[in-house]
């Protein structure tokens, strides 16, 4: 348990960003949500990296001996941050384009399309 | 925006775009590469975006959207560039030539002309990157301010 | 050509994406010209992949490798990011190519020049490439990035009209949810990446062990790839969507839904092929019961055609997920029956889309004649648009499973296959089906018969040869189901069936 | 009622996630690293490249990143199709 507290950080960060999807009305902060998430699993991610003790893997002027961390996860990171900014930026021209419309950004209010 | 804004805008916006272009063209040697040059130099767009105003950019959008195209373009064709062998082979790597050079095993001080196919795409998917994120800020920016409807 | 063609039908449309607005800059005639060229080629591409796979069995590409076939590192692992096509893909892919061939001429006309069209033809090629990549490919990880490529150029299209209040509403609503789902997939593939440190969907397939972290794994991608497949009872996005993109866009969202479908289906049948019990395949019934019946009840009040049509099309993924839930369960005791079952449900996604893709078209041409889909304005347009008529009345006979349609040879598969299983399944999965019928029987009634109603323009030919090749291919599909069945459904049902052991070999040796 | 199906959903998901954060491997100690053990030490003689985050990135699994400049384009192309100035 103590040994794998960063995942369980990780774990809590994801699992409060889907608390904001349940709990808030806003499509704002319905899109921070999304974006808590993302952060969540992207640091899960690279914590699922780390190695005790490692360098990063690069070669550069590294010093010599040391372990080096795993590669795939950071690549998978970056990757996964940039869909995730992706992602953001469509949901916010979307939040924008409807409060053009409507005026209000709770999502209650803006409901036209029901069942 | 303020005058302060501004002249600092105006000395750090070189920085930003060259920093941006230092993060990319060591991509292959040191932490960074295209995507994160990329972000660094939109952040110059950024800032001359929030200090000018959307209106001193807006005549540069085709040029960014058109830019970002090429830089797609120009990735995906590198891709295509290894179809002799497989897709995104990377066929110029320890071939000699640009960025061919062999790589000594082990730490060493790096050399720019390696890696091969890998700072070509760097390059091209830095201008992406920043072409793409600068269109998206200029858009929002651009969105905001007319409010004629 | 032969031994790329995998990759090429993925990269030649993103590189067709990417270079679209680049081509519209020189002409608007070019772009067209352009943009067909690149559906052709993908069809074409597509075609050949499923010759070569149905011929020789399962086709391997290892992108950036040194040959196209040397999937393994000398330490017999894979590294590399593979394509891995077998029967069920190759089928898949066909779908995205012959509804590409559909939906991209019938956008030529119907989306307007000063409405955006070079930007929603881009967003059009991306989704294409990222369906067929979907099919394709064989690395979680590369599945998680192509899901998010299809749900991004989706959404876009959704919010396709923005000057409506409606459609970016429903874009956010269903943005929201993909991205949900793809945050949900890439957290099962960071867990079975940190228990097994691999990514290739064979290699980890022979790791697993049906350990717990297995199972939270296997949630989590459950519940992320129901979500984007829209079944009931997270569904409700997916009306929305169908009914607020411009209609010739609406036939790519629904390849898109069953690409999705099959990845689930890959999930299950492959990765978990070998420590699966049947309470998942349960699940699967269970939900496409209630997809079904839920969407089939929802669809009889609705005022709007276009969300009409687009609950038969929720309903319809209810019918594919019960002939292949009802293949897992009786996968292990009697696989005659789950055979038949899963042919039943791998064929009825090809019906599904032809007759789903031709009502949708027909929805397109009403409104592009009349400019609304509000039925209660609607009428009597069976006299200025007979062939429109006929091809509704066509597709909804085939969505309803009558005969001699091919909506009936594929139901009838899955009505023989869960029969076996429970009686109770046939008679629910009937009663949608009728229920269905006098839905869209209503909406025929409400939309074409009535006193004659003038229709100003004439359509024009690039909407009706789209019409014209689906309504042939659901009535050959219907009169000659044999063959296809034969051809085409038996070796993409009998990759999931058995084909997990051919899959592994393929990657892995042995 | 629709509120407290989220709640429970909500609390499922969560105790999912915790119980798999627990269940995984000690921080810092993978067990299966082949891949990545790979990946350090070749990606100097295959790919010429001292920055094996790149080479995984740009080589290795290069097609991954062709697909999330896609995303980028796509989104960039979406924002630019949802905030453009038509209909009045």
């Amino acid at each position: 348990m103590i040994g794998n507290l960063p995942f369980v950080v990780c774990m809590i960060l994801v699992a409060l960003g889907l608390w904001t999807l349940v709990a808030k009305r806003n499509l704002i902060k319905l899109v921070i949500g999304v974006g808590l998430i993302q952060n969540g699993v992207n640091l899960f991610l690279v914590a699922l990296g780390y190695v005790r003790g490692g360098i990063p893997p690069i070669y550069t002027l590294a010093p010599a001996g040391a372990p080096m961390v795993l590669p795939t996860p950071q690549a998978l990171t970056l990757t996964s941050i940039v869909i995730g900014v992706a992602t953001t930026a469509l949901m916010l021209a979307f939040a924008v384009v409807i409060y053009r419309h409507k005026g209000t950004l709770d999502a209650r209010k803006v409901r036209e399309l029901r069942g | 925006m303020t005058v302060v804004v501004r002249t600092i805008t105006r000395v750090l916006f070189p920085i930003a775009l060259a920093f941006g272009a230092y993060v990319i063209m060591h991509g292959h040697l040191t932490p960074g590469g295209g995507f994160q040059g990329g972000a660094v130099a939109a952040s110059a767009l950024a800032m001359v975006v929030v200090a000018f105003g959307a209106g001193s950019l807006a005549k540069r959008k085709g040029l960014l959207s058109g830019l970002e195209s090429l830089g797609g373009v120009a990735f995906a064709a590198l891709g295509f560039l290894g179809l002799g062998v497989t897709f995104f082979a990377n066929v110029l790597a320890g071939a000699g030539g640009l960025f061919g050079n062999p790589v000594p095993y082990g730490p060493n001080p790096g050399d720019l002309n390696t890696a091969g196919t890998l700072p070509l795409m760097n390059w091209a998917v830095g201008f992406k990157v920043l072409a793409g994120l600068g269109a998206a800020v200029l858009l929002f920016a651009l969105f905001g301010g007319e409010h004629d409807r | 050509m032969g031994t790329h063609a995998p990759i090429l039908a993925i990269a030649v449309p993103l590189l067709g994406g990417f270079a679209t607005p680049l081509v519209a800059r020189i002409s608007r005639v070019l772009r067209d010209f352009w943009v067909f060229a690149i559906a052709l080629f993908v069809a074409v591409c597509v075609g050949f992949v499923a010759a070569q796979v149905f011929a020789h069995g399962v086709t391997v590409y290892v992108l950036g490798g040194r040959t196209p076939q040397e999937t393994l590192a000398p330490g017999a692992f894979p590294i590399r990011i593979m394509l891995t096509v077998d029967g069920m893909s190759a089928f898949m892919g066909l779908i995205a190519g012959l509804l590409a061939l559909v939906a991209f001429p019938f956008a030529l006309r119907f989306i307007p020049e000063e409405e955006g069209k070079t930007l929603s033809f881009t967003l059009s090629l991306l989704l294409l490439a990222g369906i067929v990549g979907l099919a394709y490919t064989g690395d979680l990880f590369n599945f998680f990035v192509f899901l998010e490529v299809t749900s991004i150029a989706a959404c876009g299209l959704i919010g396709f009209r923005t000057w409506t209040s409606r459609a970016p509403e429903a874009a956010f609503k269903t943005m929201l949810l993909y991205a949900l789902s793809g945050l949900f997939f890439l957290m099962a593939v960071a867990f079975l990446y940190g228990e097994y440190g691999a990514l290739n969907l064979a290699f980890l397939s022979r790791q697993l062990r049906g350990s717990a972290l297995d199972r939270v794994a296997l949630a989590l991608f459950l519940s992320g790839l129901l979500l984007k497949v829209a079944a009931a009872p997270l569904h409700f996005w997916a009306p929305d969507a169908y009914g607020e993109a411009p209609a010739a866009k609406t036939l790519l969202l629904v390849v898109n839904t069953q690409v999705s479908l099959y990845g689930l289906w890959r999930i299950l049948f492959t990765l978990y092929g070998g420590v699966l019990d049947a309470g998942v395949g349960w699940l699967v019934v269970a939900m496409g019961l209630l997809t079904m019946v839920v969407a089939a009840v929802m669809a009889v009040g609705q005022q709007d055609l276009g969300r009409l049509v687009a609950y038969g099309a929720v309903s319809q993924i209810g019918y594919m997920m019960l002939g292949v839930g009802v293949g897992l369960v009786t996968l292990a005791g009697r696989p005659d029956y789950a055979l038949v079952a899963l042919k039943g449900g791998v064929f009825h996604m090809l019906n599904d889309a032809l007759t789903v893709g031709l009502l949708f078209l027909c929805v397109g041409a009403v409104e592009w004649v009349r400019g609304t889909r509000d039925l209660g304005e609607l009428g009597g347009l069976g006299h200025g648009l007979p062939e429109v008529a006929l091809f509704f009345l066509l597709a909804s006979l085939a969505l309803a499973g009558i005969p001699p349609l091919n909506g009936f040879a594929s139901k009838i598969l899955i009505y023989h296959g869960s029969f076996q299983l429970s009686p109770i399944l046939t008679a629910v999965a009937v009663l949608a089906s009728i229920l269905l019928l006098a839905v869209f029987a209503r909406a025929f009634q409400g939309v074409f018969l009535g006193p004659r109603v003038e229709v100003k323009p004439e359509l024009p030919w690039s909407f009706l040869i789209p019409m014209i090749v689906s309504a042939v291919g659901i009535v050959v599909l219907g009169l000659v189901p044999g063959f296809f069945l034969e051809q085409v459904v038996t070796p993409a049902a009998e990759a999931l069936w058995r084909g997990r052991h051919l899959y592994l070999a393929a990657v892995l040796g042995g | 009622m629709r509120g407290w199906l989220g709640v429970a959903a909500f609390l499922v998901a969560a105790g999912f996630l915790l119980f798999g954060a627990v269940a995984l491997r000690p921080f810092g100690e993978p067990v299966w690293a082949e891949m990545d053990e790979h990946f350090n030490r070749f990606s100097q003689p295959e790919v010429a490249a001292n920055n094996a985050v790149t080479a995984v990135v740009f080589d290795y699994r290069g097609f991954d990143t062709l697909g999330e400049a896609t995303v980028l384009f796509a989104a960039v192309t979406g924002v630019a199709l949802i905030l453009r100035k038509v209909g009045k």
